[in-house]
């Protein structure tokens, strides 16, 4: 399969092993600008660890392509600098900074730009513009996703990779966060989702993919996956 | 004892404790970077002392225009050694790195003693000497200088870990560098920029501390267990807990010295550190959030 | 793993070669690195010069061996020094309890160790094989305390003494001194070697009402103690031990800062005062382009006996032992002859500086003092 | 023992080799100077045995050994030098005062973590040494204590040279033997679980805090030995002897070494004794030529020379030693006296404003299996935890078999019958998959005698790797005993740790996510081994995400949904009721 010339992410024959078991199994997909891709599983499907492989943070084998160019040579630090940025599981924001810090720190770039972003991401989160002051562990988890979000956003990335961003989030503030993700799709971003949230992700995503045990089981327009019946049958067996 | 002679100790306490306040920051500093003890800091600070007095010999200069020189110079030789005694072992235990870096120490030690001889050395004055009086106590202007390059310093430090993505990026990194990778941080060279500016900061406490109380090449370890206790009582982790610390030693040394008997003022700190921390195991100002251990 | 293992191999070929030809041997076993390197260096060239001198034609080897800062380190150096054939004497460290634990490994080896060390015990314990060129704490405390009561007419005494074994030794000594003289120590304190600070101690000193300030500190705390009690205007007299006659004492301190401080010394060859100390300062500083203190002239002074007695036909260690125990020596700093149990020097010297220059003026020599023996 | 048998016990051999080739050394080879070298090497390697226990065993970075080793040196000083006692009377008390002092400062230290307790146990030992420069009438001050004789045994006198090296040796050989039967088989297996995975040696019903104490006074009666040897060796015992440079010797050598190996710390000591010995060649910079020597040696062998030479002997073995045959565990499965194995009453836990675990109520019976569900933050991890004692309730009780185990520690949880997985696998890394599970067979029986710090003979470890292969086979891991658990696969890594567990034949087993990483046929053998088990008597609490294998094995399932306990009944029921849906897709928008 020839992804030259193919614009946003795309993925071909993605493998991750740990210690010998597969956690991934020969996983393609494409994100187009503008397109939320879903990828949803239970947990231990592998969906985090796609994504993380995607990111540079695991080893794997295959192909990932920006843009048609090859990244899978380059560690997760030059992969962010061309353009990708990760919302980890577990948000991993930065306890010891602040938020302010810990957004600015994101953006790689000079001082003006930097604050152009900045109040771009306040626009969004207004929430957090209160909040700039406090430390990191300081947060409620809510709090915490919503720098953890601004935080890839900051980097103004092509491809943004999101790991259970709702995980922990009161129903409410899951939903606005669905919706920005939506925004920011419509922006230009390609964003891959990995959510054991299904129907408001489904709510949000153009494509949808169901991984279990490592695999593609189901490869679907959202729209289409999010009509059918069985959607309790895919995770609850 | 009159009051003048309390006003010239508290004076001595603050100025000594200004000069370890340097010490313990850069030994802070190694520690948020890799979450591993350098024992070779103390004698770092001993270098920077002893290329403070080669350089003065050199160019004759006040201490205070030879400090920019000295500050690249410590610097390059803290990426050495983090580059050599850190990055192999990056993945090891902290025992390790121990181990290493208290290797580092020895070469160091030794290397100073073959140079320079045993004989202790004065570094250069840092300004024009003199003394203003006042109060019954006698303001030297050294130790004024001291502090005034100490706060400086300090100063310029916590702008840059606060104020600037470079110091941004260094804590991010020592928080999760995992992350840190992620946002297009490059680990290694932070950790190796931490290890530099740890190594500046020993070397200008080395400069400040080498004019007015002289250096040998046998005091690092001592200056190391001074720092080990100002960064455990300010709380591990710590930039501002490190200073406290730092001062609280200090005050130690001279003010309950100047109370009590110099030995007893040792015991005492020692009683002091212990019930600091029996009861209050994470120091007394708090440890940083999620440190890694 | 592979330099290591070179390095063994190495290391071991002078060994083996050694044996071949077999010069006398006068092995150097002093400390050169760790806290006392700043004497164990001047005993080192005191000795190097001795031996670099050479003995009319005899072949001469030595060897330097660190004892570093412990007994332990000191008896495996000795050890080292004695695993080699021909050894005939050895220049042994200044650290008493070095010699401590080396003295009984010399007895039983019979070789005679020339030290510079001035602790009291060491010639009290009945060895034989131990000669010091130093004069014992008993000599030069007691020339530094009469000094204190005699010339500078001082009764109340603040005695500052490092908590180490020159420290303690020398406080121990001081303490009977001034006792026998009858002064009064108003003000004692020990300070450990890392104090930076001397502030505290020197403000007690003062408020306790003394008249005078007695040091038996290391070479860099004396010099801080000095500096500091000069910026406090503390106006006290400072008469202070041999440390503080060793010229990178003074380097640290500036001619003024140095006014009216006196220190003890077996000798000062910095001072010179006589032609043999003045060709023996000049000799030091042409080898080794410092200046000399009077440990380096002292161990110079046994080891160059003990090359006069291989001159005069000594070829092994016992007979150079009988020649220091029995004969007597006109070395650079002084003339030296054993009191049957190995102490040699018997005169002290008192220095003072005048605050003009960092060279001291010889204010006072007591020569063979009563009461030293 | 046949030369085979010789060849099977894995360090005898190399051991015996290096035990002739250092007498023949030192008999043959050496002078005075390398005797001397030699007999200090011995000194340090007790030091550093000692030193391993807490060190290397525990991983607690004491720093109070150099202290001991002080403490030993000035009671053989001051019994022999100024009353002139006899070693019979002066050894044995120089080891008893640095372990006096040591169980002094115990009960507040080791409660210290870390750097937390590497400081104090500094302090500690500053404090130590102050005293010793200041109490002068006792220790002499700075000058120290002369005239320390030699070793001297009722009318025998150990001499200088040779007799004074073997005697060192021989109480190095002793010292490493005593040494050797504390810390291999169980108890060893024990302290590196310890050490390594603190979280499942509670779970085996270990008491960390218990053996930390044991290791803690043990390291202090080495280092005392260490200290009345050195003193005999040095004749003059002077603050040098407890100042720091002897820990940074003691830690440097136990690092190059190997943390956890009595031939580590022999191999350190020998080394770091040697080493500048070598380079004394150099003169006055043969001490840099050390320090660089020690950088390279921890470099190229972080994890100690030890285990590098135990590598390569591993290579140059062909053959694999015989493993036990299997064998049926002779103990009947327990059987819970009430019916609720493990029961939960009105359980809370909350974590700063977040109530992660709401006023859960909960009976586990006996020989039941009871499926626990739930999306992933919906609390399953925590209510695990509260059951197995890793957490303490903020509200409620929890009990074991009828009685009250509220607020009590996870290991003494564990002792009362409870048995538990972890979520991130959680096994000895270094330890094969065998004896992963023999541990908890050894620890079955009494796992307070493992870490009594008592040795043990052959024969316990030799039956409970018997049992274990039993246990490991039965979980369909046979083919993987012999590898170390970090060569696992993720699968198997599962299958030994249910192992592990069901090998402590609990009243209550709690598998938090067993499915993870198993392939469909695993999963299909691992539900038939737990019914199995749940036939026996035992009450099975188990947490996947796997449903479809959830709903096919358990008896009861229950749901949680932010905290609370949503649904509770038979698979049927549950599967298809409304608000576990809801859990499960998350709420509509």
């Amino acid at each position: 399969m020839s992804l030259m010339g193919a614009r946003g992410l795309a993925l071909s024959a993605i493998a991750v092993d740990y210690g010998g078991v597969r956690a991934v199994r020969e996983l393609s997909l494409t994100v187009a600008p503008g397109e939320i891709v879903a990828l949803l599983g239970a947990n231990g499907a592998g969906k985090s660890s796609l994504v993380r492989a995607v990111m540079g943070l695991v080893p794997s084998s295959g192909r990932i392509e920006l843009d048609g160019r090859a990244l899978q040579s380059f560690g997760p630090e030059a992969r962010a600098r061309r353009g990708l940025a990760f919302v980890p599981e577990g948000r991993r924001v930065f306890g010891d900074l602040t938020v302010r810090e810990n957004l600015e720190v994101a953006a790689r770039t000079r001082t003006a730009p930097r604050r152009a972003r900045l109040d771009r991401v306040i626009a969004l989160f207004p929430a957090l513009e209160a909040l700039l002051g406090a430390r990191g562990w300081t947060l409620s988890g809510g709090e915490q996703q919503m720098v953890a979000i601004g935080r890839a956003l900051m980097q103004e990335p092509r491809v943004l990779l999101l790991d259970e961003p709702s995980l922990g989030l009161a129903p409410a503030l899951a939903a606005k966060m669905f919706e920005l993700l939506g925004v920011l799709a419509a922006s230009g971003a390609a964003v891959l989702l990995a959510e054991q949230n299904v129907r408001p992700a489904l709510a949000i995503a153009t494509h949808a993919h169901v991984i279990r045990r490592g695999a593609l089981v189901k490869s679907v327009p959202a729209a289409e996956l999010a009509m059918a019946g069985d959607l309790g049958a895919l995770f609850l067996g | 004892m009159d009051a003048g002679s309390v006003l010239q100790l508290g004076f001595n306490a603050l100025s000594l404790g200004c000069a370890y306040a340097l010490v313990a920051l850069g030994f802070v500093l190694v520690i948020n970077a890799v979450g591993a003890v350098n024992f070779a800091h103390g004698d770092l600070v001993m270098a920077g002392g002893f290329l403070a007095v080669a350089a003065a010999q050199i160019w004759p200069a006040p201490g205070i225009l030879i400090l920019p020189a000295l500050l690249v110079i410590m610097a390059a030789m803290g990426v050495v050694l983090g580059a050599v005694a850190y990055l192999p072992l990056a993945k090891r235990p902290p025992s390790a790195v121990f181990v290493s870096t208290i290797a580092v120490g020895i070469m160091l030690q030794n290397g100073a003693n073959a140079l320079f001889g045993a004989a202790p050395r004065a570094g250069p004055a840092l300004v024009v000497p003199g003394h203003w009086t006042g109060a019954g106590a006698a303001f030297d202007r050294q130790s004024l200088a001291v502090i005034v390059v100490s706060l400086i310093l300090a100063g310029a430090f916590r702008f840059v870990l606060t104020r600037t993505q470079l110091g941004r990026s260094l804590r991010a990194v020592a928080a999760d560098a995992e992350m840190a990778r992620a946002l297009g941080i490059d680990a290694r060279l932070h950790i190796l920029g931490a290890f530099a500016a740890a190594a500046a900061l020993a070397g200008a406490a080395g400069l400040l501390l080498s004019q007015r109380y002289f250096v040998t090449p046998t005091e690092g370890t001592g200056l190391m267990l001074k720092a080990y206790i100002a960064v455990v009582i300010g709380g591990w982790g710590r930039w501002g807990g490190a200073v406290l610390g730092a001062l609280f030693v200090a005050a130690f040394e001279v003010l309950v010295a100047a109370w009590l008997a110099q030995p007893l003022a040792e015991a005492l700190l020692c009683a002091a550190v212990l019930a600091v921390l029996f009861v209050r195991p994470q120091g007394v100002f708090g440890e940083t959030h999620g440190r890694r251990a | 793993m592979r330099n290591v293992i070179a390095a063994i191999v190495l290391s071991s070929i002078p060994l083996a070669l050694a044996s071949a030809a077999e010069p006398l041997r006068l092995p150097i076993v002093v400390p050169i690195t760790g806290p006392l390197a700043l004497e164990g260096a001047s005993q080192r060239n005191g000795a190097l010069l001795a031996i670099e001198e050479g003995a009319g034609g005899l072949e001469l080897a030595t060897e330097e061996i660190d004892t570093a800062a412990s007994a332990e380190a000191a008896l495996t150096a000795l050890a080292r020094a004695l695993s080699r054939p021909n050894v005939l004497a050895v220049a042994a460290t200044i650290f008493g309890p070095q010699m401590l634990a080396m003295m009984p490994v010399a007895e039983q080896a019979r070789v005679p160790l020339i030290t510079v060390s001035g602790t009291a015990r060491l010639t009290e314990l009945g060895h034989h094989f131990v000669f010091r060129f130093f004069p014992a704490d008993p000599v030069v405390k007691l020339a530094q305390a009469r000094y204190v009561v005699e010339d500078a007419k001082r009764s109340r005494v603040a005695l500052l003494y490092q908590t180490t074994a020159y420290g303690q030794s020398g406080r121990d000594a001081l303490g009977e001194a001034f006792r026998k003289l009858g002064a009064s120590i108003v003000h004692e304190e020990g300070l450990a070697l890392g104090v930076k600070d001397m502030a505290p101690a020197l403000a007690k000193a003062k408020s306790a009402g003394a008249d005078v300030l007695v040091l038996q500190l290391h070479s860099g705390p004396t010099a801080l103690a000095v500096k500091q009690a000069a910026a406090m205007k503390l106006g006290l007299p400072i008469v202070a031990g041999s440390a503080m006659h060793q010229p990178s004492t003074a380097a640290l301190l500036e001619p003024a800062e140095l006014a009216g401080v006196c220190a003890e010394s077996g000798s000062a060859p910095a001072t010179g005062g006589t032609p043999e100390l003045e060709r023996f300062a000049a000799a030091y500083r042409k080898r080794f382009g410092s200046e000399p203190d009077g440990f380096a002239a002292a161990q110079y002074d046994g080891m160059r006996m003990a090359i006069a007695a291989l001159a005069k036909g000594a070829r092994t260690p016992d007979a150079v032992r009988e020649y220091l125990a029995g004969q007597s020596h006109q070395g650079a700093a002084m003339s030296y002859r054993s009191d049957g149990k190995g102490n040699m020097a018997h005169d002290a010297v008192i220095v003072c500086y005048d605050g003009q220059s960092r060279t001291p003026r010889l204010a006072k020599r007591y020569a063979n003092p009563p009461g030293a023996r | 023992m046949t030369a085979r048998g010789i060849l099977d016990a894995p360090p005898a051999l190399p051991l015996l080799l290096g035990a002739v080739a250092l007498g023949a050394y030192a008999a043959f080879g050496a002078d005075e100077y390398a005797l001397r070298v030699l007999s200090t090497a011995g000194t340090f390697a007790l030091l550093v045995m000692g030193y391993q226990f807490v060190f290397g065993h525990l991983g607690a970075l004491s720093l109070a050994q150099g202290a001991f080793f002080g403490l030993g040196a000035y009671a053989t000083a001051i019994l022999s030098s100024r009353y002139g006692l006899d070693f019979s009377v002066s050894f044995p008390v120089s080891i008893a005062v640095p372990v006096i002092a040591a169980a002094i400062v115990a009960a507040p230290v080791l409660r210290l973590e870390t750097h937390y307790f590497a400081l104090a146990t500094l302090v500690l030992a500053q404090g130590a040494l102050v005293a010793v420069l200041n109490w002068e009438t006792l220790t002499g001050g700075a000058n120290g204590l002369p005239g320390v004789g030699a070793v001297r045994i009722g009318d025998l006198a150990v001499a200088r040279g040779l007799p004074m090296a073997a005697f060192v040796w021989c109480a190095v050989g002793l010292g490493a033997l005593l040494a050797w039967r504390l810390v291999h088989g169980a108890s060893g297996m024990a302290f590196a679980c310890l050490r390594d995975r603190p979280l499942a040696a509670a779970a085996l019903g270990l008491d960390g805090a218990h053996a930390r104490h044991g290791a803690f006074l043990m390291s202090a009666a080495y280092g005392g030995a260490a200290g009345a040897l050195h003193a005999h060796l040095s004749g003059v015992v002077s603050p040098e002897s407890i100042e720091f440079p002897v820990m940074v010797s003691c830690l440097t050598m136990a690092v190059i070494g190997g943390r956890a190996r009595v031939a580590g710390a022999i191999i350190g000591a020998l080394l770091l004794a040697h080493l500048p010995e070598w380079f004394r060649g150099f003169e006055r910079t043969y001490l840099i030529a050390y320090g660089a020597a020690a950088l390279a040696a921890v470099i190229l062998a972080p994890a100690g020379l030890a285990e590098l030479f135990e590598r390569a002997w591993d290579r140059l073995r062909t053959h694999h030693p015989a493993l036990p045959t299997p064998s049926r565990p002779a103990t009947a499965p327990r059987r819970a006296a009430t019916s609720a194995a493990l029961a939960l009453d009105k359980a809370s836990k909350r974590f700063g404003g977040v109530v992660a675990v709401d006023g859960v109520t909960l009976d586990l019976k006996a020989g039941e299996i009871l499926a626990l569900i739930g999306a992933n933050g919906s609390g399953k991890s925590t209510l695990i935890n509260l059951a197995t004692g890793f957490a303490a309730p903020d509200g409620g009780r929890i009990a074991v078999d009828g009685e009250d185990v509220t607020g009590d520690p996870a290991h003494a949880v564990a002792r009362r019958g409870v048995a538990r997985t972890f979520q991130a696998t959680d096994l000895v890394e270094d330890s094969s998959a065998l004896d992963n599970v023999a541990l908890a067979c050894a620890a079955r029986v009494g796992p307070e005698r493992l870490t009594n710090w008592r040795p043990h003979g052959r024969g316990g470890m030799a039956a409970a790797r018997a049992e274990a292969r039993w246990w490991l086979a039965r979980f369909g891991g046979a083919q993987t005993e012999g590898q170390k658990a970090r060569e696992l696969p993720a699968g198997a890594r599962r299958l030994v740790e249910c192992a592990r567990a069901a090998a402590r034949n609990p009243l209550a087993l709690v598998l938090d996510e067993p499915g993870a990483g198993l392939s469909a046929a695993e999963k299909t053998a691992l539900a038939e081994r737990l019914r199995e088990l749940a036939r026996d008597g035992t009450g099975i609490l188990i947490a996947d995400h796997d449903t479809e294998f959830l709903f096919a094995i358990a008896d009861r399932v229950a749901c949680l949904d932010r905290g609370r306990l949503v649904a509770l009944g038979s698979p049927q029921d549950v599967r298809t009721d409304p608000a576990v849906i809801a859990a499960y897709l998350g709420n509509a928008p």
